[in-house]
């Protein structure tokens, strides 16, 4: 199987299908992970756009990780060829590097700890997804994302069509 | 720092303003204990602090945020802040209730409440990050809108991620039901704490914070808010506000014939459907909103795209957005209340008493009490968006006639002498529906702390309640009649001392008290919610302490209006109810009976253990609930 | 308050290019040397960094150079097909001629007519990269007496197309002498300079009104000059210029501090530098050097000030020359030319710069 | 958590402007004008091309410093107030244990004082020099997570401008 992380599915015909900023994704990771309240904690955030722009980002898993290969202590890992990119706290010495080559922003500083946070999908059931009131978040791999991007653009070529 | 085993900061931060000096109170353990947090805290702290008769807009008035235990831990719709002062727009105890990020934002930036004292000498606003805070000059930020002042802030700060609680001009000019205005579209609305802000001349509370809320179980919390959740997701209520939001109601008004509309001249409203929850989804809504952790996601984010008020961004409109704006100024053009609403979001003014007050003068134009070179020479009718807008624009800064328009209903009808027509309880405007047909709902809007409210109690039972469990729970069947008087007072004092509790815990009553089924309302409200805040704080708790909580801090602010002299008397739905029947729709003819009402209250009282004849609570009360 | 980043300035002056140590030359570049690196580092190219500082000012020279040989050509042209007879009928003044013909030393009597064709030949000249003949323009103009500086080792040329044209391939040219460049730098500024005045002097020609009378005004002043020689303070700055204000303020302390002895020529055309040290020699009959005539430049290129210190004026330049990288071009500046024609040129970053000048000037009274 | 410098490689012109920044502010110069001919400066962040990319080399600073655990004179240390590694070279003796294990390398040794150099984010000023110096604004000086939040934003917004064409 391909390699998992979190993706964003939204239905933007179906107002309630998209991410309403409740950012319960957050509050579940940061929970789950250290049993706290704090979303600054959480490895998933939801950036907010204005006008009604709200949009969760995690970390994309990448084929060739560019934190995996900077990382100076090997505190970021794969357990298997195609899993999820892991951080060892305990080796990690924050610092910090692994953000500054993040493409997405996906890794963060852990505000208490100071070490290196970042998506592990929860060992297989990720919190975020199981909570999402508006469940737009799903387990997926980049090939899943590609599909459900051409469905959304053959929808939109169908309508081209249909004008003329 | 603290020595709470989790849920709250454990600190209150206390912003002097006159010196400027700021220090950090551990919170007291008893006291967490008794008022559990939010209005608790509040009313509490201003019953103990505040001189009696003072003018709210002077500087020994108090202004609170308080949060509850329960925000920034990922409950459900743990969300709610509380807003609290001594009204300048009635005189009673003012506090008000808004989602959003903001309270649980504070709880991470490292305390329960902040308490604001004194009149600073010039604009500052407040920088809160981690614990640590300090004034700041906002000169620059004056006379800004809200939206401006938060970019002006975001830019100041150079982040984007922080969390600002603003006034706008409203505020700043004293209109007597200007707001408090978090993150830019969550609005503690009502009673005018943005006023008494505006006289400390203090623009904004800024956060940033990255501090931790414990958890003392956190396997126990996971079980409780897991069960929280289920009772939410199939609930019919749910549904409903998720798909329309509040406007779902206004159907239920027509159905019923329950609207204010035309300032409570008429009680339907031709055309409704322009202006129904179906309407707004159609034309305007973007996407469906949720504030912190909600499970409910009732709030709407709306565009009007096209027309001439394009192009317009705005959260909502809530039900008593179309309510106070559409309804009683029978305006039914949905873009111009969407707008008006954004307008008075902007300016930082309260949308239901502007609109109100608004009605009420149209009524008075046309009536001819009003004459038109007093209204600055605008058409001043029933319907006529046009004028709603113009005032809207010139309330926030007292132009002209607005001046007066920004004193609210009660001192306009006192200056015009036109009380009849100041459709108002303790100063504060009717705002949920017509109760003329249903006295239990005119007692619930009556016998408010802070003056007519929808929201201080939940009348809604006898909707739902089966005759066997009002027979069981209340001891009278009645209770199920939506239309029967035995036991409703009763049943109010009980509602209004559970509904108490969201506002303690901080969470949102749409997660608390919407529901379908009675036994529900016992579950989700008592059990489920003391499992969770013990889970969360480590404190001992069980459901009928917890009921008695919500019974403390509901006698006292009792007693708090009593000191400021708001006795039974206060506690009667204005007079008109009682004098005009209900014009027409199905509820035609009704209109409230003294006898039938006095009997309510008396009941009322009975169940709350107050004095019938002055409504003081009665020492022995006092003494089971543990107040001095 | 929190600043994040450099918000402050949208641009923070580069370092290597105020050092004049960014050498974009070539595709290979641009090399930055660092001013901490020793001597002996060199660019991509091979030049060090004497070289390549002084090829950032010839570059920077002949560009301002073709700048104004391109408006002297279109004025040229302008000029050649008008017919200017009957055209000075309309002219309500024959002042501008008069003062022309006194100051190219032609009879009063001369139409405007023939003495268009004398500039324009002169200009052509200028411009073509073969001139026709030898003009006796630069010699009747420039005097030796008043410019001895200029009469060097045939510094003077007929035409500035052909000057530039040498400074090409001497940009080109690997292992040629920094000092070498640095003349060719000075030369062409000389010449864009007379260029200007000669552009100026056509434009009067065609229309009549001045298009530096500021200048005019201000060099007015020099008839009421002392008898005696005395120090002279010339103010250079264009309305877009930098540091207006700051020479401005020195200028003023200058006068306080030295009473009736300097005075103060405000002009904003650096063609009129040449103007300014022909009217002091026919006063004094002195040459510039020996007049003590101070220069104080703030200007946002290179040719006023080497024009001004070629011409033999004291220079103070603001900003300054971007020659602080190397330091034999520095020492060209500052002493190989004190030596030669003995007027200094004044760094301008040098705290004492303020008191120094003012030294200088109180010896010269 | 305290700010410290990051590196936008794709904004970097390789115009070495920090670099230069770095050596004037360890001799204790503002202006280009002032440098002197004779000193030798010290160079605490350096560039070079790292798999084709620019890349700038410098402290990153780290939490938890393996160069403070392994530095035998406690002359390095971390802030008193949140991050930031700080070395005080009246104490080093120059064993160059802190360099052996410093992951990037960031360390230098100065013969003439024989001691170790390093950034010390010139706590002294609001924000870095070489921050200052950067002419596009490729280095800046940020809370981690701030940064992070950024680079989400930017992410977003792409991913916005692909949904707008679907």
């Amino acid at each position: 199987m391909a390699r998992q992380r979190i993706g964003y599915f939204e239905n933007r015909q179906d107002p309630e299908n998209i991410c309403s900023r409740c950012r319960m994704c957050e509050l579940m990771c940061a929970f789950h992970h250290h049993q706290v309240g704090n979303p600054r904690r959480g490895r998933i955030k939801v950036i907010a756009l204005g006008q009604g722009e709200d949009i969760p980002v995690t970390c994309l898993n990448c084929e060739d990780p560019p934190c995996m290969n900077i990382c100076p202590t090997g505190a970021l890992y794969r357990k298997t060829a195609d899993g999820m990119v892991q951080v060892n706290e305990d080796i990690c010495i924050g610092c910090a590097m692994c953000l500054n080559v993040c493409p997405v922003g996906a890794i963060t500083l852990d505000p208490v700890d100071g070490v290196a946070s970042k998506c592990d999908l929860c060992q297989g059931e990720p919190q975020c997804v199981t909570y999402c009131p508006a469940s737009v978040l799903k387990m997926t791999d980049a090939g899943q994302f590609a599909r459900y991007r051409m469905k959304g653009f053959a929808k939109f070529l169908q309508t081209v069509r249909e004008d003329q | 720092m603290s020595f709470f085993a989790g849920g709250y900061a454990g600190q209150i931060l206390y912003v002097d303003l006159t010196d400027g000096s700021i220090q950090k109170k551990p919170l007291d353990r008893e006291f967490a204990l008794k008022y559990i947090g939010g209005r608790g805290f509040s009313s509490r702290i201003l019953l103990d602090e505040l001189k009696p008769g003072i003018d709210p807009l002077s500087p020994d008035n108090l202004v609170i945020l308080a949060t509850g235990p329960l925000n920034g831990t990922p409950t459900p719709s743990a969300s709610r802040l509380t807003v609290a002062a001594k009204s300048p727009l009635t005189g009673a105890l003012g506090d008000s209730n808004s989602g959003g990020y903001w309270a649980p934002e504070l709880k991470y930036a490292g305390f329960d409440a902040i308490v604001f004292d004194g009149r600073s000498s010039e604009p500052v606003y407040l920088w809160v990050e981690d614990g640590k805070a300090v004034l700041r000059s906002a000169k620059h930020l004056w006379g800004q809108k809200i939206h401006q002042t938060s970019e002006l802030l975001k830019e100041e700060v150079g982040d984007d991620d922080i969390h600002v609680c603003a006034i706008g001009p409203g505020g700043e000019n004293l209109v007597r039901y200007a707001c408090v205005v978090t993150d830019e579209e969550s609005v503690g609305g009502r009673t005018g704490v943005g006023a008494v802000l505006g006289s400390k001349l203090l623009k904004a509370v800024v956060l940033r914070g990255a501090q931790d809320v414990r958890i003392a179980d956190p396997k126990r919390f996971k079980e409780a808010i897991d069960a929280y959740r289920e009772t939410l997701v199939g609930e019919v209520w749910t549904e409903t506000l998720r798909r329309l939001g509040t406007p779902n109601l206004v159907a239920h008004r027509q159905k019923l014939g329950i609207w204010g509309a035309k300032n409570f001249q008429r009680a339907t409203i031709d055309g409704w459907e322009k202006i129904s929850g179906e309407a707004f989804r159609e034309k305007f809504l973007l996407k469906v909103m949720g504030c912190m952790g909600c499970m409910v996601r009732c709030r709407r984010y709306s565009a009007i795209r096209e027309g001439p008020l394009a192009p317009t961004y705005t959260k909502g409109p809530e039900y008593d957005t179309i309510n106070a704006l559409g309804a009683k100024t029978y305006v039914t053009d949905p873009a111009i209340i969407l707008r008006a609403h954004h307008l008075c979001d902007e300016y930082g003014i309260d949308e239901q008493t502007a609109g109100s007050s608004i009605a009420m003068a149209m009524e008075l134009y046309e009536r001819g009490i009003l004459k038109k070179d007093q209204v600055d020479g605008v058409e001043l009718v029933f319907g006529n968006g046009e004028a709603l807008l113009h005032f809207i624009e010139k309330i926030p800064f007292r132009k002209g006639f607005g001046d007066l328009l920004a004193e609210g209903t009660k001192i306009m009808g006192q200056q015009l002498n036109a009380d009849y027509y100041a459709i108002h309880v303790k100063g504060l405007e009717v705002d949920a529906s017509d109760p003329r047909s249903l006295p239990t709902r005119a007692l619930t809007y009556a016998v408010a702390t802070r003056g007519s409210c929808h929201l201080r109690g939940f009348p809604y039972i006898d909707e739902f309640i089966k005759p066997e469990e009002a027979m069981a729970f209340f001891g009278t069947p009645s209770v199920s009649d939506l239309h029967g008087l035995e036991g409703k007072g009763k049943m109010v004092a009980w509602s209004e001392n559970w509904v108490t509790l969201a506002d303690l815990m901080g969470v949102c009553k749409f997660a608390w008290y919407r529901s379908r089924s009675f036994p529900m309302l016992i579950k989700r409200g008592l059990e489920l919610m003391n499992d969770i805040f013990v889970a969360t704080t480590g404190l001992p708790m069980n459901s009928e302490e917890l009921y008695r909580c919500g019974e403390r801090v509901y006698n006292v602010e009792k007693m708090f209006n009593l000191r400021e002299g708001f006795g039974r008397e206060s506690d009667y739905p204005p007079l008109r109810f009682f004098k005009e029947e209900t014009p027409d729709g199905p509820a035609k003819g009704a209109k409230l009976n003294q006898e039938e009402y006095d009997r309510l209250l008396d009941e009322y009282y009975e169940a709350r253990g107050w004095d019938k004849k002055t409504g003081i609570p009665t020492p022995e009360k006092l003494r089971s609930l543990g107040l001095p | 308050m929190r600043q994040t980043e450099n918000e402050s300035e949208k641009f923070p002056p580069c370092g290597y290019g105020l050092l004049g140590l960014c050498c974009s030359a070539c595709l290979l570049g641009p090399c930055r040397l660092s001013p901490f690196e020793k001597e002996s580092e060199r660019g991509l190219c091979g030049d060090n960094r004497d070289l390549i500082v002084a090829k950032n000012l010839l570059r920077l020279t002949m560009v301002e150079a073709v700048g104004v040989m391109k408006s002297l050509k279109e004025t040229v042209e302008k000029c050649a097909d008008q017919n200017l007879t009957q055209h000075s009928k309309k002219r309500p003044t024959q002042r501008v001629e008069e003062g022309l013909a006194e100051k190219y030393g032609f009879s009063p009597k001369i139409s405007s007519k023939q003495m268009a064709q004398f500039l324009i030949k002169e200009s052509r000249n200028l411009l073509s990269p073969f001139p026709e003949s030898k003009g006796s323009l630069l010699s009747s103009l420039y005097p030796e007496k008043a410019f001895p500086s200029i009469y060097r080792d045939n510094f003077l040329s007929e035409s500035l197309t052909s000057l530039l044209s040498e400074s090409m391939n001497f940009g080109q040219r690997k292992l040629s002498e920094a000092e070498g460049i640095l003349w060719k730098c000075l030369q062409i500024s000389m010449h864009t300079l007379i260029s200007k005045e000669l552009r100026h002097d056509l434009q009067y020609l065609i229309d009549g009104e001045e298009s530096s009378d500021k200048d005019k005004k201000a060099l007015d002043i020099l008839g009421c000059l002392p008898s005696k020689p005395s120090p002279v303070i010339i103010l250079l700055s264009s309305e877009d210029a930098p540091f207006n204000e700051l020479i401005k303020r020195m200028a003023n302390e200058f006068e306080q501090n030295l009473k009736g002895v300097s005075l103060l020529i405000p002009i904003t055309e650096d063609a009129s530098l040449l103007n300014t040290g022909r009217r002091l020699f026919k006063k004094w009959s002195l040459s510039v050097p020996e007049v003590n005539a101070i220069v104080l430049i703030s200007s946002k290129s290179a040719t006023p000030v080497l024009g001004a210190l070629i011409l033999g004026f004291h220079v103070a330049s603001f900003p300054p020359l971007p020659i602080h990288g190397s330091g034999r071009v520095e020492k060209f500046f500052f002493e190989d030319f004190k030596k030669r024609f003995g007027n200094n040129y004044f760094p301008s970053w040098q705290e004492d710069l303020f008191s120094s000048i003012l030294e200088f000037l109180r010896g010269r009274i | 958590m305290d700010r410290k410098i990051f590196f936008h490689p794709e904004r970097c012109m390789l115009c070495f402007s920090c670099v230069l920044a770095c050596q004037m502010n360890s001799l204790g110069i503002s202006e280009v004008n002032k440098i002197p001919r004779d000193q030798e400066p010290f160079q605490r962040i350096s560039i070079n091309f790292t798999h084709g990319t620019p890349w700038v080399w410098k402290c990153q600073h780290c939490v938890s410093a393996p160069c403070i655990e392994a530095c035998v004179s406690g002359s390095l240390r971390q802030k008193e107030e949140g991050t930031g590694v700080v070395h005080q070279p009246e104490t080093c003796v120059g064993c160059g244990s802190c360099l052996l294990v410093c992951p990037y390398n960031a360390l230098e040794y100065d013969e003439k004082e024989e001691r170790m150099i390093k950034c010390n984010l010139c706590c002294d000023e609001e924000v870095p020099p070489c921050v200052k110096a950067c002419q596009t604004k490729a280095l800046v000086y940020r809370e981690p997570n701030l940064f992070a939040w950024e680079k989400k934003k930017e992410f977003v917004l792409e991913m916005r401008r692909v949904r707008e064409a679907d």
